[in-house]
C-alpha cells in the first residue's frame, strides 16, 4: 500500500521546482510539505472533476484534469498546468530534454475537419506556409509548416463534407523532412 | 395582420430555447427544426412541435429553406430566424412573403440594404450619421484597392461586404500583408456567406465598439434601448459585453442614442436592429454597420432596460405598436455578459467539441443563463462554439462584475474546455476593471498583463491538490494491477463511457 | 461597532450558501462549519474557511454553541445564524455578547419577548397591533383549557409557546379530538423546541396567512418592506408564497404596513425580522406571531423591492443605518417561491432522501434558484428536507405564474422524488389562479379539484412513453439473458453505484 | 429479438384498461397502438431518466422511473402511475385480486428512525391506533394499526441515536394478527 511519496513539481508559468511530499495519514488526510512548509489536507471528491479540498482549514473547490503525469487545475477561477514527477520520471526528463531534429510530424491541435490541402507530397515548403486548412466549429484554420522543408507523407484526405474529414487533436496530419 | 399563435425558431442551441421561453410566457406554441446530428439537442425537446429537417446522418446542415418555410406555413406558425442561419437572409424573408408566413424580423429591403456594408454606409450617412472613411464598394482590383489603402493610410480593415459576426475579416497592418489577408479573407466570406466580395475602412486606433439597441414598428414609432459596449473581443469575436458602457460618457450616449433612434424613424426599419459604431479615444464615433436581427449580446440590454425584446419583436410581426413609449425606457444599473464557448483557452482557444460529463449552471440572485446544453450533451462539431451566455447584472459596474465571479464561480463544467478560466482572468484585469478598454486590448495587451498577474499568485493550493491527487491515482494503480492485470480504465472513465451509452441509446 | 470582514454561518444547506453569495459581493470572507455528515455538503466548499464541529460519523448535530462562538471568536467572524438551528435562540445571543462576538441578527431580549408567543401578544397588543382572541398563558391543566376553548369556540388551535415552522401545533375541530391533539403537539414541540408549553388560539375561518417584513436599526430607524402571502401551505409548513399578497386590498396593506413598522419602531427592534397576521375573509387582520429572523421566503420581497435583506442585517450589525428610507422602498411587479422538497407528493409527501442522480436547475430570465445540492450529492437524512427555494418574478401574478411554471419544467431532478409535480398541480389549480385561497385551501380542497382537473387530461403521451419503456426493457432484458445469464443489474443501475462511488471516495 | 409486443395497461386515477399494441420498426422509431389509435413515436433517452419522445412530430420532455411493471410517468409537470402488463401477467393479476385477510405485515412507507415504540409484543391494539413513531427529516410520524389485533412481532429497536434505528422504505416494522 502507497502512503507516503516524493515529488517534484513544476507549474507552467513559475520557474521555481517544488520539492514536495505527500503522506496519507488517514482515510482522505494528508500531511503535504512543499520547499519544507507543512500542509494538513482533508480531500474529498465530489464528482468526476470537482474536488473539495480543506487545507488547515481554508477551505477550496477544486477542478482537476488529469493526463499522465500533467495536470489542469482550476482553483478560484484560476489554471494552472503542473507536472508532478518522482524522482525517476524526473531523471529521465531530464536526459531526454536535448533537442529533437529533422524530421517532425505536425499532429492536430484540435478537432475539426479538413476542408482543403493547399500542398502535395513532393512539395517544398517555407516555415510558416500553409499547408492545409482545418475547419472547426465554422472557423477556418490554417495549418502552417512548422519549418522549412519537402512535404513527405500526408494523412488525412481533405473534403467539404464534415464526415468525410474529420479530424482528432493529436492525429497525425502531415510529415516534413 | 393577425395575431401569432405559434412561433418556429429556424436555428437551434441557446437562442432557439431563448425565444421559446418568451413565447411560452406570452402562450405562443412552438416549432422545432432539427437536424440528425441534433436529435437530442435541448432545443428540440423544450419545443411543442419538432420537424427533422435532413435526410440521413451525414447532412448537418440547417440551411433548409423550403422544408422550413412548408413545416412553418403546414402548422400554422410564423418564422423567428434567431441569429445566424436566416437572419438577415433577404431572399428568405422575400420566400416567407410570398408564401404567406410571417418573418419575425425585419422586411427584406432593410436586410438588403444593411447587407451590403457600403450601401448601408451611404444610407446611414444620407440619414445624418457619421461614417468611417473607406471605399464604399466591393474590391474587385487588388493593386487599385492597395492604392486606395496607401491613400487612407495603414493599418486598414478588410472586410466582407455580406459578412458580419467576426468573420471574413482581417486587419492589415502593412502592405506586404495585403495579399494573404484578402485572399484568406474573401474565401473565408464567400464559404460562410456565399460571397466573397470585400471592402476597405479606415481603421480607428484605440477603437470601441459601442452599439445601440433600437426597435421600429410598422407604425412609424422608433426608439432605442441604449447602449452596449462590447470591445472585449478576441480576433474581433465579442467575448464580454456591458451594458452601458463604461466608457463613453453621457453627452456620447446621448448623441449616439439620437442619431441611432431617428435613422431608423427615417429608414422605417421595423423589428429590433442594432446599429454598430467605433468610438475614437475621444469619443468621435462612427457608424459601422447595422445588424438587422436579434444579437447574442441582447439579454445584458434587457436586463437593465427591462425589456424583452423577443416579446416586442413578436408584438411588431403581430402589426402592434412597440409596447413602450420613448420617455418610459429606463436604464436601471448595469449588466455583464460573458459567452461560454467551447473552446481551450490555455491551448490557444482550440475548439473543444464532445461530451459533457458535468454541466452545473449557476445559482442565485442576479443570474441570467442562458444555455443549449445540458449533462450527458455531446457538443457537436458542426455547429457554433458557444455553449451558453451568463449574464449578471446589479446596481453598479462594480457590483456587477463581483457578481459574474460569484456566478462564474458556480458555473462547473467537465468533459470539454471552456472559457471560463479567460473570463476569470479578465474579470481581474486591472484594465478591463478600469472600464477603459479598447477592442484591440484582448489581443494586444491582455496576455502580458494577465501573466504579471499571474506571477503574484501563490501556487501552493494547486500544488497540494495535485500532488494528492497523483497518490491517489498511483494508488489506484497499484491496487488494480494487483487485482486486474488486464484492465487499464478507471472508474471515472467507465463513468463517462456509459454516460456517452446513456447519450447513444 | 466595527465592520465586518469575516461572517461565520452557523447553519447548513442553501441558506449557508446564501448568506454566503451576500458576503462575497460585499468583500467578505466567510466560514463554513460542518458535521461529518456533511463533509461533502456545498455550502462547505462555497466558504473561504471550512470548520468541523463533530467527533465523529455518529454525531450529526449542528447545535454545537460553544464551539461554533469560539471558531467565530478565533478567526474573527461575525456569526449569522441563518433560519432554524440558533436562529431565534436569545442564550446564543447572549453567549455571542459575552464573547465579543458580533451576531447578526437582533437583540437577545427581542428575541426572548417574541419567542413566547404569549409575551408576543402582549408586546405588540401595547404597540398597538390588533391581536387573535386567546389564553396568553401556557396551559396547565387540559380540563381548565378544554373550559376556555368551549369559551371561545371550536374550532381552535393549539400552539406551542416556544415552537415555530409549523411544527407542534394543531388544529382541534371538536372537544373529543383535544386530548390526542395535545398530547402529540406537546410531545413534539418538548422534542423540538426543549418545552411542552402549549397555548390556545381562536381558528379564524378562511384566514389568510399574511406577513410583513422589517427593518429595524441601532439608530432607531424602522421600515417595512411590504407583504407576503403564505396561505399555500400543507400541514401548517408553507410550501408557496407570493409578494405582493394577491388576497389584501392597498387599504389593508398600507394599513398592516404602518402598524408592522410603528411596532418595530416602538420596540425598538434591530435587525431584519417579520410579523405574521392572520387575515380574515373581511380583511380583518390580527398579528399571530414574530419571527426575529431571516425568513425562507425572503428572496421573493428581494425581487420586488430590488432590497438586499441579508446585506441590510449585515450592515446593521455593524451599528450602521439601514441604506434606505422608507419613501425609497418601491414595490416593482410580482414574485412568486416554490419550497422543493425532497418528498414524495404522489406517496402522501414521505421523506425521500437519498443520491442526486440528476440535477439541473432552471435557466433564463427572472428566476432565482437557492439549493444546498448539486448532482451526486447524497441528501442526508438527518436534515430538513427542503433541498432548494426557486423564485420567479414579472410585472404581473400572472406573468410571475406562467414564469414559474416555464422554470419549473426546466428543474430536473432525479434519483429521489421532489414536490415539484405538486407545485406544478396548485399553479394550474382554478383556486390558486384566482389569486383568493386560504390556509385551508391545499389540505381540505385542493386534491378534490385537482383529481378533477386531471381527469380530463389525455393519458396517450405518457402510455405510450411507459409502453416504449416496457418494450425496451423486455429487449435488454432478453438480451441479457443471452449474454449475461449471470449479471442482474443495468447499466443505470451500475451509472448510479458509480455515482455512489464517487461521492464515496 | 423483441420487436412487437400486446399490453394491457391501467393509469392510476383512470377507470379504463388500455389495450396497447408497440412495434419497433426502425431503431428509435416506434408504431404504438393506443386503444385502436396508431401513432408514430420517436423516443431517445436524454439522460437516466429523461426521454425525448416525439409523437406525430408533438414533442415531450418525459421522466421515467420504472420499477417492475410500475411506471410514474412526467409530462410537462403531470405525473402518472402507470401499469403495463402483457396477457399472462394481466391473468395472473386477475387471480390474485381476491383479497387477502388476517395477519398482516406493516412495512415503513419512509426511510427515517424510529423514535419511540408505544406498544409492544402481545398488545391489542385497535384499527388506527398508534404503534410507534418514525421520525423523518425532522417530523413525526405516528405508524398506526392497519386493523384490530394482537401485536405478534415487532422487528425494529426504537432509539433517539438515528444511527441505531433507522429504517428504509419497504423495511418490516410489525406483524399484526
Amino acid at each position: 500500500m502507497i502512503t507516503k511519496r516524493e515529488y517534484y513539481a513544476n507549474v507552467e508559468g513559475f520557474e521555481e521546482e517544488y520539492k514536495m511530499s505527500v503522506e496519507e495519514v488517514k482515510h482522505n488526510i494528508f500531511e503535504v510539505d512543499v520547499l519544507g512548509k507543512k500542509h494538513s489536507a482533508d480531500f474529498r471528491q465530489i464528482n468526476e472533476s470537482i474536488y473539495s479540498l480543506i487545507i488547515d482549514n481554508k477551505s477550496y473547490s477544486v477542478e482537476i484534469s488529469e493526463n499522465g503525469d500533467q495536470f489542469e487545475v482550476l482553483v478560484d477561477g484560476e489554471s494552472y498546468n503542473i507536472e508532478i514527477l518522482d524522482d525517476m520520471k524526473r531523471l529521465m526528463k531530464l536526459r531526454t530534454e536535448v533537442g529533437i531534429e529533422g524530421r517532425q510530424v505536425v499532429e492536430s491541435q484540435m478537432p475539426g475537419y479538413i476542408w482543403k490541402t493547399l500542398k502535395e507530397v513532393g512539395d517544398e515548403v517555407k516555415a510558416g506556409e500553409p499547408v492545409m486548412i482545418l475547419v472547426a466549429m465554422k472557423m477556418e484554420n490554417e495549418i502552417k509548416a512548422p519549418k522549412d522543408g519537402v512535404i513527405e507523407e500526408i494523412f488525412v484526405k481533405a473534403s467539404e463534407d464534415p464526415q468525410e474529414s474529420t479530424v482528432s487533436t493529436g492525429d497525425k496530419l502531415f510529415v516534413i523532412e | 395582420m393577425a395575431d401569432i399563435k405559434k412561433v418556429l425558431v429556424a436555428n437551434r442551441g441557446e437562442i432557439a430555447i431563448r425565444i421559446f421561453r418568451t413565447c411560452r410566457k406570452m402562450g405562443i406554441k412552438t416549432v422545432a427544426v432539427y437536424t440528425h446530428a441534433d436529435r437530442k439537442a435541448p432545443h428540440v425537446r423544450y419545443a411543442d412541435e419538432a420537424y427533422c429537417i435532413t435526410e440521413g446522418e451525414g447532412d448537418t446542415n440547417y440551411l433548409k429553406m423550403d422544408k422550413i418555410i412548408k413545416i412553418a406555413k403546414d402548422t400554422g406558425a410564423a418564422i423567428h430566424p434567431g441569429y445566424g442561419f436566416y437572419a438577415e437572409n433577404a431572399e428568405f424573408v422575400r420566400k416567407c412573403d410570398e408564401e404567406d408566413v410571417t418573418f419575425i424580423g425585419p422586411k427584406a429591403e432593410h436586410i438588403d440594404l444593411m447587407g451590403s456594408k457600403t450601401g448601408a454606409r451611404m444610407a446611414m450617412a444620407e440619414a445624418g450619421v457619421p461614417t468611417v472613411p473607406g471605399t464604399k464598394n466591393p474590391i474587385r482590383d487588388v493593386d487599385e484597392a492597395k492604392k486606395i489603402c496607401r491613400d487612407i493610410g495603414y493599418p486598414i480593415m478588410l472586410k466582407a461586404v455580406y459578412g458580419g459576426g467576426g468573420k471574413g475579416m482581417r486587419l492589415v497592418e502593412k502592405e506586404e500583408d495585403f495579399d494573404s489577408a484578402f485572399r484568406t479573407a474573401s474565401s473565408e466570406a464567400k464559404n460562410a456567406f456565399g460571397n466573397g466580395d470585400m471592402y476597405i475602412e479606415k481603421f480607428i486606433i484605440k477603437p470601441h465598439h459601442v452599439e445601440i439597441q433600437v426597435l421600429g414598428d410598422s407604425h412609424g414609432n422608433a426608439l432605442h434601448l441604449f447602449d452596449r459596449e462590447c470591445s472585449i473581443q478576441r480576433r474581433h469575436q465579442k467575448v464580454i459585453e456591458e451594458a452601458p458602457s463604461p466608457f463613453i460618457s453621457e453627452e456620447t450616449r446621448e448623441k449616439m442614442c439620437e442619431v441611432a433612434s431617428k435613422a431608423v424613424k427615417r429608414l422605417g426599419y421595423v423589428s429590433a436592429g442594432t446599429l454598430e459604431f467605433v468610438v475614437g479615444a475621444d469619443q468621435s464615433f462612427y457608424f459601422l454597420e447595422m445588424n438587422t436581427r436579434l444579437q447574442v449580446e441582447h439579454p445584458i440590454t434587457e436586463m437593465i432596460t427591462g425589456v424583452d425584446i423577443v416579446r416586442e419583436m413578436i408584438r411588431i410581426a403581430e402589426g402592434k405598436e412597440i409596447s413602450y413609449k420613448q420617455e418610459e425606457i429606463h436604464r436601471n444599473g448595469h449588466a455583464i455578459e460573458c459567452r461560454i464557448y467551447a473552446e481551450d483557452p490555455s491551448n490557444n482557444f482550440a475548439p473543444s467539441p464532445g461530451l459533457l460529463t458535468i454541466y452545473q449552471t449557476p445559482e442565485g440572485p442576479n443570474v441570467r443563463v442562458e444555455s443549449g446544453a445540458y449533462q450527458g450533451y455531446e457538443i457537436p462539431l458542426y455547429y457554433d462554439p458557444m455553449i451558453a451566455k451568463v449574464c449578471a447584472n446589479s446596481k453598479t459596474r462594480e457590483g456587477a462584475i463581483e457578481n459574474m465571479k460569484r456566478i462564474l464561480s458556480e458555473y462547473i463544467i467537465a468533459g470539454i474546455k471552456t472559457s471560463i478560466p479567460f473570463h476569470f482572468s479578465v474579470l481581474r484585469n486591472e484594465t478591463f476593471l478600469s472600464g477603459n478598454y479598447d477592442t484591440g486590448f484582448i489581443d494586444n495587451q491582455f496576455d502580458k498583463e494577465d501573466l504579471e498577474r499571474k506571477e503574484h499568485e501563490d501556487p501552493t493550493v494547486p500544488l497540494v491538490a495535485a500532488a494528492i491527487k497523483q497518490l491517489m491515482s498511483e494508488k489506484i494503480a497499484a491496487a488494480r494491477s494487483r487485482t486486474r492485470p488486464e484492465v487499464g480504465e478507471s472508474d471515472w472513465k467507465r463513468f463517462g463511457k456509459l454516460l456517452n451509452f446513456g447519450n447513444r441509446i
